[in-house]
């Protein structure tokens, strides 16, 4: 479709050249969240070891959920886990994205059948990348991790309202009285 | 028998973007560093001999001429500061990565020497985020106290002789009261965050501060009994013979532990240390705000070594190839020296910061009262003694 | 004295510790540029399952369901009905739910046929969950583009250019140091 | 007050209460301690665990004998294969299996690499909650090569479900001697070096020294095991005390300090290290390069009905199962022992009057792993 491309709506040159550049600058510099929970968080940590060293495309662990742009679920949620793990989700600050590590996080894996483990942890929090394995060697996490890369920089439309976030109370124990999370 | 077709790949794969990354190649990267430091060589020069000599000609150096000239030269001097900032991180994680065997970032730009220009993008366009339990007008304010406190050492510092933006005769004190004020802005930004963990942090800076600044105005007082002048660039210019270091042993060590704590810098970096308190006194700064934060950290980590040579290393002072002191030439090759002395600083504090554990902060208190105090006072005196008998 | 000779103790251990750091610039780096230079996994790794099928083409599985039961995980469904033209049974189904998965191989160990083997292909991160439930025309184009694959009966089988499957060198293979080692103590005696 | 919830106390104006985790860089994992803070000093302390629960002992009744040893893997992450050997053994002992003894060889030097790795992720998670980060980095690498001799040969790097009733599931690859034994020149070489950076660290010391002590009657009563007991000046060793699989054959000894102090863990642990290294190098000699790595295990598992407790001795401290058979296929009942729990249990006992900083220190000599704490 000509110079526009196939856009829905035509591309603001301007506009459109800052933004390329603000989503390349936001997939190379992807800050994770350390939050490691079981055994995929070993291998989390390994993956910024030398052999592999993640660092080599600029990403580096932020403690604070609110520096941080990615979280890594590196291990089982459980329903006592599970509503820390959408308050730090919240606490993050926008654009977040979410990378869901080994089969624990992405459907319960081996222990799905326990009565205190959330199957996956996208009834939790939107996740984009999932990586199979239990627990996935290093480089699939730098894989995954590099996968978000690109769907961050390839991301068509740039300004959106906040994603719609599915928050399936229900996994988590014990709402408080007003239907709301407890605050701790 | 039929030869079994390789099917297409149905997996994600990442794409191979990067500048020829699989090796390092050293000097593609010292050429990164080299350009950065040509910058800021360039700003550092367009600051001090550009801007007054284009203002001379035009004729503008008086009443609000000299005012505009000055404000050019303070906006030179913060994209100077984004320059800094800019190279130190690079070079800190850099650095690091050589200290730990690996690389640090290598794949975005040449040797991944755009890399935090990509990390300073993504903090500007992402959001800032003020607590509900924060002081929102407080909260706001105190990145850019500590950005202030810091930047404001600029004044003072001379890069060459004569390329100073302020040359008054009371620039250490300035230079006590300034430093001090950073550590307010960490005081504001902890307090007012509303979380408990910025609180520790805060308090924890406060308490620092006290400890470690009494011995740092001592040791400004002993190079200023020594030199016999407050101005910085008078006490460049005593050293001409010979470098404080050498007769100033004691207040030379003294001072480069407690910049060690007035930079938050590991082994002291108790008010935001990572592996206790998250992230310390920024712990609900996100985006900008905490750009600026780390903004002023690496504006310090670039003016207190800046502040080691002038006060030890002799300033500006090399050898001049018989170029005429005071022309364009002699100060952009002295504003150079003055450069790589406190590049060799820089690199002592980054290789301190890859070796050694955190202290707790009550053992620097306690240092800092029974041991740095009283050694201060005592460098203090012999200093007084030794300019007795030898000057 | 021992004040003093405390301080030296420390600034002597500082110095040293700051040394055995900077020592590291002048090392190699054993870094491995993984997106770049795929890491060659040793043959035997279990980094994700394939069924493999015989060089002409057909099916080595015989359905005889002993993964099914010997799965931990119990990720893996197979459905079969018996072969109207002969013995044994045809797969209807042959699911494996690779994202429950734990990589324990404990299906691999229990195959009598050597048909579910472990391959080395690490890279299964994905967008969407349901590229990693495995159906069988899944698992056979893994086995396809595999290279070399471990089964505990058959050991590490190799797949040549042409096609062709054939059992790799003793220096591959667990416990192919008793054949490395035999001929030299032939010669000993 | 509640032992669970700390409420502040009314009328207290100078105690903060502090939640500690479960997102915290220095609480490796997902452990909760709510802290009664007064300035930096720790009045109250509670351990909140169960994060990471996940039903270990409830699935395993519902899964067969070889199943459940792929499911004891994810317990103590960190020591893969150490496991997986006290169910093997008290599963052994009812079958009445006889191990060969090169398999039981291998199981001990796969033993060991896991206490070396083990370890050396404690000391670099250790040294990075003191804030030095290039330790961290090194022993990482130092444990990358351990995974990849064990990769080689098990094939997965972390949980390798390698360990079987009556020796291990297959032979070693052929360079597996020769890896091992360039590692440990290697790892040798390196001892050197964490000397410097860990023990000999003025920092270390004063961080650690006389933080944190625990005596050796309250290390008793505690029922504390491993490094942490023995830095108590107990020596107590599952390897020495019962021994099992090739300890008999091997020379070492219990390093033990009488000191109890955080220091005093942190130099066991070096010197476990040590004997580690030095029972590899015996074990290297011991073992034949070829013959049989597995005996003649039932093809149906069915113990007879019984129960059997079997103990080992991981990198945490002693490791026990109690197993239960009622005659079927499936355990009627597991459980487990885990030492990181115990040792978890002097949580309060060392937190209470020791500053915030000292709590991270003492934190991190414990090395707690989640995955068996709450299981």
């Amino acid at each position: 479709m000509g110079l526009l491309g196939s856009d829905e709506r035509p591309r603001d040159v301007i506009l459109g050249t800052l933004d390329d550049l603000i989503n390349m600058a936001r997939s190379r510099s992807m800050w994770p969240l350390t939050f490691g929970i079981a055994c995929c968080a070993i291998e989390m940590m390994a993956t910024w070891d030398p052999k592999i060293d993640a660092d080599r495309f600029g990403m580096f662990f932020r403690n604070t959920p609110r520096q941080a742009d990615v979280m890594i679920v590196s291990g089982t949620v459980n329903k006592k886990l599970a509503k820390r793990l959408r308050r730090l989700y919240d606490q993050m600050a926008e654009p977040k994205w979410v990378i869901s590590m080994g089969a624990c996080a992405n459907q319960g894996g081996p222990f799905r059948q326990g009565y205190s483990v959330v199957e996956g942890v996208d009834k939790i929090v939107p996740v984009d990348v999932y990586i199979p394995g239990c627990p996935p060697r290093p480089e699939a996490l730098l894989q995954a991790l590099l996968l978000l890369r690109d769907k961050i920089a390839d991301r068509e439309l740039r300004y959106k309202k906040p994603r719609e976030i599915p928050a399936d109370y229900d996994v988590m124990a014990e709402p408080g009285k007003d239907g709301r999370l407890p605050v701790l | 028998m039929r030869p079994i077709p390789i099917p297409e790949d149905r997996h994600f794969r990442p794409r191979l973007i990067g500048y020829d990354p699989q090796k390092s190649r050293p000097w593609l990267e010292r050429t990164v560093y080299a350009a950065y430091v040509f910058v800021f060589w360039l700003i550092v020069i367009a600051t001090y001999a550009g801007v007054p000599a284009l203002f001379g000609a035009l004729g503008w150096d008086g009443g609000w001429g000299f005012v505009l000239m000055r404000v050019l030269q303070v906006v030179l001097l913060f994209l100077l500061s984004a320059v800094i900032a800019l190279l130190l991180i690079l070079v800190l994680r850099k650095y690091l990565g050589k200290v730990q065997e690996r690389f640090g970032p290598m794949h975005y730009g040449p040797a991944g020497g755009i890399q935090t220009v990509f990390d300073a993008l993504k903090l500007l366009a992402k959001e800032d985020f003020v607590p509900a339990a924060a002081d929102a007008l407080t909260f706001r304010l105190a990145p850019a106290v500590t950005f202030v406190a810091s930047f404001a050492m600029f004044a003072v510092i001379p890069f060459a002789s004569g390329w100073v933006l302020a040359d008054t005769n009371v620039g250490l004190i300035y230079l006590i009261a300034v430093s001090t004020l950073s550590a307010y802005g960490v005081l504001l930004g902890g307090v007012s965050s509303g979380n408990k963990w910025a609180l520790i942090g805060a308090l924890r800076a406060g308490a620092q501060m006290v400890s470690y600044e009494i011995p740092l105005a001592l040791v400004f007082l002993t190079v200023a009994v020594w030199s016999g002048t407050l101005r910085l660039g008078g006490i460049v210019d005593a050293q001409l013979g010979l470098w404080n270091f050498l007769p100033l042993a004691l207040p030379f060590v003294l001072y480069v532990i407690a910049s060690l704590a007035e930079l938050k810098h590991i082994p002291f970096d108790f008010p935001e240390a990572e592996s206790e308190l998250i992230a310390g006194y920024n712990v609900e700064y996100s985006g900008m705000s905490f750009a600026f934060f780390f903004l002023a950290e690496f504006v310090e980590l670039f003016l207190l070594p800046a502040l080691i040579v002038v006060f030890f290393f002799g300033g500006w002072h090399g050898p001049l190839f018989g170029i005429e002191p005071g022309s364009l030439a002699a100060g952009a090759l002295e504003s150079l020296y003055f450069t790589l002395k406190t590049a060799v600083w820089v690199w002592i504090f980054l290789w301190i910061r890859a070796t050694l554990p955190r202290y707790r902060d009550d053992q620097l208190m306690e240092f800092a009262w029974k041991a740095m105090i009283p050694l201060a006072l005592f460098g203090l005196v012999l200093a007084a003694y030794m300019r007795l008998i030898w000057r | 004295m021992s004040l003093l000779q405390e301080v030296w103790q420390a600034v002597k251990a500082i110095g040293t510790g700051m040394a055995t750091v900077h020592k590291r610039v002048y090392e190699e780096a054993p870094t491995e540029f993984y997106p770049y230079v795929k890491p060659e996994l040793p043959p035997v790794s279990v980094q994700s399952l394939a069924l493999v099928e015989n060089e002409d083409g057909s099916e080595r599985c015989i359905v005889c369901l002993q993964c099914e039961r010997a799965c931990p995980a119990q990720v893996i469904t197979i459905e079969r009905h018996r072969n109207p033209e002969g013995k044994g049974f045809l797969i209807d189904r042959f699911d494996i739910d690779l994202v429950n998965c734990m990589y324990c191989a404990a299906c691999v160990e229990a195959c009598p046929v050597s048909s579910i083997v472990t391959i080395q292909d690490f890279e299964m991160s994905t967008y969407d969950l349901q590229t990693l439930k495995a159906d069988i025309d899944f698992l056979h184009e893994q086995a396809r583009r595999a290279r070399q694959w471990y089964s505990p009966k058959f050991g590490v089988e190799l797949r040549t250019d042409d096609g062709r499957i054939e059992k790799a060198p003793p220096e591959m293979q667990p416990g192919g140091l008793a054949e490395i080692l035999k001929p030299a103590e032939e010669v000993d005696s | 007050m509640s032992t669970m919830n700390l409420e502040p106390v009314p009328g207290r104006t100078d105690e903060m209460i502090v939640n500690m985790g479960p997102q915290h860089p220095a609480t490796h994992g997902v452990l909760r301690v709510v802290l009664g803070l007064e300035g930096e000093r720790i009045t109250r302390a509670v351990p909140h665990i169960g994060y990471l629960h996940r039903n270990h002992e409830k699935i395993e009744e519902a899964r067969t004998y070889p199943m459940v040893i792929a499911y004891t893997d994810r317990m103590d992450y960190v020591s893969g294969t150490q496991n997986e050997l006290p169910f093997v053994l008290a599963v052994e002992d009812m079958l009445g299996v006889e191990v060969p003894d090169r398999a039981k060889k291998i199981r001990t030097i796969f033993f060991e690499l896991y206490r070396l790795a083990s370890h050396l992720v404690w000391m670099g998670t250790a040294m990075l909650d003191l804030g030095a980060i290039s330790p961290f980095l090194y022993t990482f690498w130092d444990r990358e090569i351990i995974l990849g001799i064990v990769e080689k040969t098990a094939g997965a790097r972390m949980l390798p479900n390698y360990y079987t009733f009556g020796g291990v599931r297959r032979d070693v690859h052929p360079d597996f001697f020769k890896d091992v034994a360039d590692f440990l020149d290697h790892m040798e070489r390196r001892m050197v070096d964490y000397e410097h950076l860990v023990l000999e660290s003025p920092v270390v010391h004063a961080r650690t020294k006389g933080v944190g002590v625990l005596d050796q009657e309250r290390a008793v009563a505690r029922g504390v095991s491993g490094p942490v007991l023995r830095a108590s000046g107990v020596a107590y060793d599952v390897r020495k005390a019962f021994p099992y699989d090739a300890y008999p054959d091997v020379e070492f000894e219990i390093p033990t300090s009488p000191d109890g102090d955080t220091y005093a863990r942190f130099w066991v642990r070096f010197q476990e290290m040590y004997q580690s290294i030095r029972i590899l190098r015996q074990l290297l000699e011991l073992t034949p390069k070829t013959g049989p790595y597995k005996g003649r295990a039932p093809a149906r598992l069915k113990p007879p009905a019984g129960e059997r407790y079997r103990a080992v001795e991981n990198s945490r401290g002693e490791l026990g199962v109690l197993v239960v058979s009622d005659g079927s296929d499936k355990p009627y009942r597991v459980k487990h022992r885990g030492a990181a729990f115990s040792n978890l249990q002097i949580i309060p006992d060392l937190f209470v009057g020791a500053k915030f900083s000292d709590a991270i220190a003492i934190l991190s000599s414990l090395d707690p792993v989640f995955g068996e704490i709450d299981r």
